[in-house]
């Protein structure tokens, strides 16, 4: 549909200089729409994909779900990721590595008959000076395990401060709720 | 006499290569790199008598970031976040036109909502793009109260945008074969009110600036792109259909679902700055129209193709995946050798070719013409510089 | 001869009219920006003071603050004098204004004459501070700036001198004494396209938009004052809000009916006229887009001055019948 | 691409084009023979796309992507130069806004277009010659293996002593020599659609 663009005679074109007053005096009278910042916040924070959070397991919310394949290290663009694994023989039993404590990850491993190789997630470093939020690693995270933050509000004074290690961050999160 | 040192005269490379075919008495400037109408770190070198542009020449690569490169080593995943960087306004057409392209390549099917999501996520962002450029062109022509009412209208389609995708500007939201996330309840109902309110605020636009005398005045008549300079440039997008012609790849190679939107594609025959203004007017319009209907006939199912291959290996060979951007025509160009990176990746982009017009097109117009002109053409730098 | 007390009545006057200025002066930057902000619905200033209302206080405080640059290749004096040059007429320009029926600076025959002279060498210290600048956008900023009040200072002149040649006089009190009360008595109504000459010419003499081409920020950056920093632009930015006083000022006193008002006359009136109008033009700048420069000289040359000359013939006409 | 239009360039260019799927039409041309077609394709009312490169084992592979504004689909021009002699006509005398594309593919890639206007740097530092989207020869990929419709040529017959009959299927048997040496000719048949009928 190839249109003319409509001509305007001077009459019209007086009359639009009344009509933009109009509209600008129109809005000075209407309520204001911004967000005063430090005394109100906005409301939809909840959408937001902020860095990655590692996800506690349900029945051990001191351990996270990964289950250390590293896809998400490869999945990312921008090599933010940086997975540190701790092998740790253990013994057979599970019951000592259940719920492997913080505590109790430090203790020596004990020789067992039946030698079994355990990776331990010591630490999951997230170096968001690099990261871009493409969400790619929560994408290719086989069992949920990552999962966005609505953390916003950041502001800090040296790189080495956005640089998070985010199994301590999960555990300093429960710990706070569960004591708060 | 003011004195200048030597070395002030002498200017960079660009200025020296300028100055060496500039005539007698007229005046070099620099516009930009850092200029408040170049939107961005766009230089132009001018040749000015008095007010008037004798030549120009615009000079990129401020923002380059040699995107085909960084193709080049990431894995086909990896280089989705880098498509939203490239046109930052208009993120989610990059995106759509990288998984076009290795869709084509993978030879993989589309689930049909995440189609329609697809659908209704670009045409919201081409409207937050257009409603940018609005505010912008304003800014240039000196009207500053435009671009906060746009800015208002578009802070509440980058909310909806941000329910989905999670961000508010450089989205990673489509994946190959699909979309990362499904619509969420909130997100429809919210895009159905959006549609209602900006039908309402569109006429107000019109009020207020459209069928304002000064503004019918800057924009009428300048920066004339007939239709055979157009095809020599390659320009595509508004500006090509302000110049009269219908061209729109959603109309005509309809990719995706475009063919079962009925939609009109606004042209205007001036060839003027005033046709591709009123052109992006009329299109945001259509978009809205795109919405209603996507989010209507919005079908059930998955979003993720049920099958998806856990590497991404594209086989031998190449594809071309062109989508209609809010600038013109995206496109990208994959070249693959069987491996799981690109071995090139060609950016099409519609800002590179819309503004390589410029030099012709400002010949021996007034200063301020110059800058309604490039804020005509709706630039996006780092989509130039790529 | 007792010079003396004439010459005490000035200074005070002076003293007056800088304090007056300064005050209006941060009282406009707070309205102007308190407009703007709340024509895009936003509240404008806001944190300092009371509704922002020491906004241009800390405004002020930060641009004494601020060091004084200088480009290397500009002229020292030229560019320094230039700002002082836009600031020190404004000064004169407050003096014969009546403000109330007996606060004058001082009464003089040739008010509006005066006036008329001073404020032409605002053009003056546009033109220095644009061309001493050493700086392509000040120099472009300052040739606009020029053309631009030269052509405008004619039917400014025109309209301006149709209310002289109406009274006989030049003289702002008489005037204002002409004219009565109520608004139907006001040289508006009699000379209301003298007004609106003189309204249109007075936005274009002061760079304020949608005229401000000489310091058109999307084409010239900031124009002929690009270079300045500190007080030196605080200078040009405080004698603009100035010039935007004296031309309501003027245009309240010729068209308005000066301190006259329904009721008891007084200072008051002229304050209120004088903001009202002073709102008006903040409202046109936050509304409309620029215009071009060929455009803003074509509505001086083929609109302009010649509707200023035939309203000027029909007052004549009016005047001796 | 309309048939009526592939034979008109197929008459322009010496080696035939085939038609592929969904209307994009490929066509691969000897540099000589690059500006004929470049000018027929103007006639045809085409618009240009872009021009772009890339580094392959037999050479720098050019592409030009044209388009049209009514009928759909893309026309294709593929060019072969050779890593010694990067040298190819300009096209920019007939597209104007090939001017800041051959510029970037020079930037990228070192390509000298001959008869360019101002072929300075484009988006790189004027200063250096980088070339970052040259490829070292291990990384270095054969163009034959990516594109198996096409077929490397010694070099061709002139221009004129080719027949018009062009149709596709005459293209894709003529018998091409395998040759992979500096100058190498492309001889292309159907990219993405090898298994259709009436290709090598």
């Amino acid at each position: 549909m190839i249109k003319k663009t409509p001509k305007q005679s001077t009459l019209q074109g007086i009359k639009s200089l009344f009509v933009g007053l109009r509209v600008t005096g129109h809005n000075f009278v209407m309520p204001q729409i911004t967000t005063h910042y430090p005394r109100q916040e906005v409301d939809n924070l909840v959408t937001y994909r902020g860095h990655i959070e590692l996800v506690p397991k349900e029945d051990d919310p001191m351990t996270s779900k990964c289950i250390l394949c590293g896809q998400c290290a490869k999945a990312c663009p921008s090599n933010c990721i940086e997975l540190v694994i701790r092998k740790e023989e253990v013994e057979p039993p599970p019951a000592a590595e259940a719920q492997p404590d913080a505590d109790k990850e430090e203790a020596p491993p004990k020789p067992a008959p039946k030698k079994k190789v355990k990776r331990i997630l010591e630490a999951f470093i997230l170096d968001y000076n690099l990261c871009s939020l493409c969400g790619q690693c929560v994408q290719t995270c086989p069992v949920d395990s990552l999962e966005f933050s609505t953390n916003s509000y950041l502001a800090g004074f040296t790189r080495e401060e956005f640089v998070f290690e985010l199994l301590e961050r999960m555990r300093k999160k429960y710990k706070a709720s569960s004591s708060g | 006499m003011l004195h200048y040192a030597q070395e002030q005269l002498q200017g960079d490379y660009y200025t020296r290569a300028f100055q060496a075919g500039a005539q007698e008495d007229t005046l070099i400037l620099n516009m930009g790199p850092q200029h408040p109408s170049t939107h961005g770190v766009l230089r132009i070198i001018l040749e000015l008598h008095g007010e008037y542009i004798l030549r120009a020449e615009p000079v990129l690569g401020y923002v380059h970031r040699m995107q085909e490169k960084m193709g080049e080593v990431k894995t086909y995943p990896q280089y989705l976040p880098n498509m939203g960087r490239v046109d930052y306004l208009h993120a989610l057409a990059w995106n759509w036109a990288y998984v076009l392209a290795v869709e084509e390549l993978l030879q993989l099917e589309v689930p049909e909502r995440a189609e329609y999501i697809r659908v209704i996520t670009c045409e919201l962002n081409r409207i937050t793009s257009h409603l940018l450029w609005w505010g912008a062109y304003l800014l240039d022509l000196g009207a500053f109260t435009p671009i906060m009412y746009g800015f208002a209208d578009r802070e509440r389609a980058m909310d909806l945008l941000q329910i989905i995708t999670g961000s508010r500007l450089t989205y990673c939201y489509y994946s190959f074969g699909g979309v990362t996330a499904d619509l969420t309840p909130q997100f429809i109902d919210g895009t159905k009110e959006f549609c209602k309110y900006l039908r309402t605020r569109l006429p107000m636009y019109k009020d207020l600036v459209t069928d304002n005398m000064i503004l019918r005045h800057r924009v009428d008549d300048i920066g004339i792109i007939p239709v055979d300079m157009a095809r020599r440039y390659g320009v595509t997008g508004p500006n090509l259909r302000g110049s009269g012609v219908e061209h729109d790849l959603r109309r005509n190679t309809p990719y995706s679902i475009y063919d079962r939107f009925d939609f009109e594609i606004p042209a205007y025959e001036e060839c003027d700055a005033l046709a591709r203004y009123l052109v992006r007017m009329d299109e945001m319009e259509e978009s809205l129209s795109i919405i209603e209907q996507a989010i209507d006939s919005l079908p059930e199912g998955p979003v993720t193709p049920p099958k998806m291959p856990k590497v991404i290996k594209p086989p031998k060979g190449e594809a071309y995946g062109a989508v209609e951007g809010a600038r013109g025509v995206i496109g990208i160009h994959v070249i693959s050798d069987g491996t799981a990176t690109p071995y090139r990746i060609k950016l099409r982009s519609p800002s590179f070719s819309n503004l390589s017009l410029f030099a012709e097109v400002s010949e021996g117009i007034l200063l301020a013409d110059a800058v309604s002109i490039l804020g005509s053409l709706d630039l996006v730098i780092p989509e130039i510089d790529r | 001869m007792n010079i003396a007390p004439e010459l005490i009545h000035i200074a005070v006057a002076l003293a007056a009219i800088a304090a007056f200025i300064g005050l209006n002066g941060l009282v406009l930057v707070w309205l102007e920006r308190k407009v703007a902000g709340h024509i895009q619905r936003r509240p404008g200033p806001y944190e300092v003071g009371p509704w922002g209302l020491l906004q241009p206080v800390a405004d002020a405080v930060k641009l004494v603050g601020k060091q004084l640059v200088r480009p290397k290749v500009a002229d020292p004096w030229l560019y320094w004098s230039a700002p002082l040059l836009s600031f020190t007429p404004v000064f004169l320009l407050f003096l014969t204004i009546p403000f109330g029926p007996r606060l004058i600076g001082m009464e003089f025959n040739l008010g509006l004459l005066l006036i008329l002279a001073f404020s032409g060498l605002n053009v003056l210290a546009l033109c220095l501070a644009g061309w001493s600048s050493a700086n392509k956008y000040s120099l472009l900023g300052a040739a606009r700036a020029v053309a631009q009040s030269i052509a405008y200072e004619i039917p400014l002149l025109l309209a301006v001198l149709a209310i002289a040649f109406q009274f006989g006089t030049l003289n702002l009190s008489t005037i204002v004494h002409h004219q009565g009360p109520m608004p139907w008595q006001w040289n508006v109504m009699t000379q209301p396209l003298a007004f609106i000459i003189y309204f249109i010419c007075a936005v274009a003499e002061t760079n304020r938009a949608p005229f401000d081409l000489p310091e058109a920020e999307s084409e010239l950056t900031a124009g002929f004052h690009t270079e300045y920093s500190g007080m030196a632009f605080g200078l040009f930015f405080l004698a603009e809000y100035a010039y935007i006083i004296v031309i309501s000022c003027v245009a309240t006193v010729l068209f308005l009916g000066g301190w006259h008002g329904p009721g008891a006359p007084g200072f008051w009136w002229f304050l209120l006229k004088v903001y009202a109008l002073i709102m008006v033009i903040i409202w046109l700048r936050w509304t409309y887009p620029r215009v071009r420069f060929d455009q803003l000289l074509n509505i001086n040359w083929k609109w302009l001055l010649p509707l200023a000359l035939v309203n000027l013939l029909l007052t004549l006409i009016f005047v001796k019948m | 691409m309309k048939q009526s239009w592939v034979d008109e360039l197929n008459a322009a260019g010496a080696p035939k084009c085939t038609e592929v799927q969904k209307g994009v039409a490929c066509f691969c041309l000897e540099p000589e023979n690059l500006l004929p077609s470049v000018r027929k394709i103007l006639d045809l009312e085409y618009y240009l796309q872009d021009v772009s490169a890339a580094d392959f084992q037999e050479g720098y592979l050019l592409t030009y992507h044209f388009a049209h504004f009514e009928e759909p689909g893309q026309a294709v021009f593929r060019v072969l130069i050779s890593h010694e002699e990067p040298q190819i006509p300009s096209i920019s005398s007939l597209y104007q806004g090939a001017i800041w594309h051959e510029q970037e593919c020079n930037d990228f890639y070192g390509i000298v277009f001959t008869d360019h206007p101002d072929l300075k740097p484009l988006l790189l530092v004027p200063e250096e010659n980088l070339y970052p989207l040259r490829k070292d020869t291990q990384s270095q990929k054969s163009f034959l293996d990516i594109f198996p419709g096409c077929k490397l040529v010694e070099a061709p017959p002139a221009p004129e002593g080719e027949e018009s009959s062009g149709d596709q299927e005459t293209a894709g048997e003529e018998t091409p020599k395998k040759k992979g040496t500096g100058k190498a000719k492309a001889r292309k048949g159907d990219d993405e659609t090898a298994q259709e009928p009436g290709q090598a």
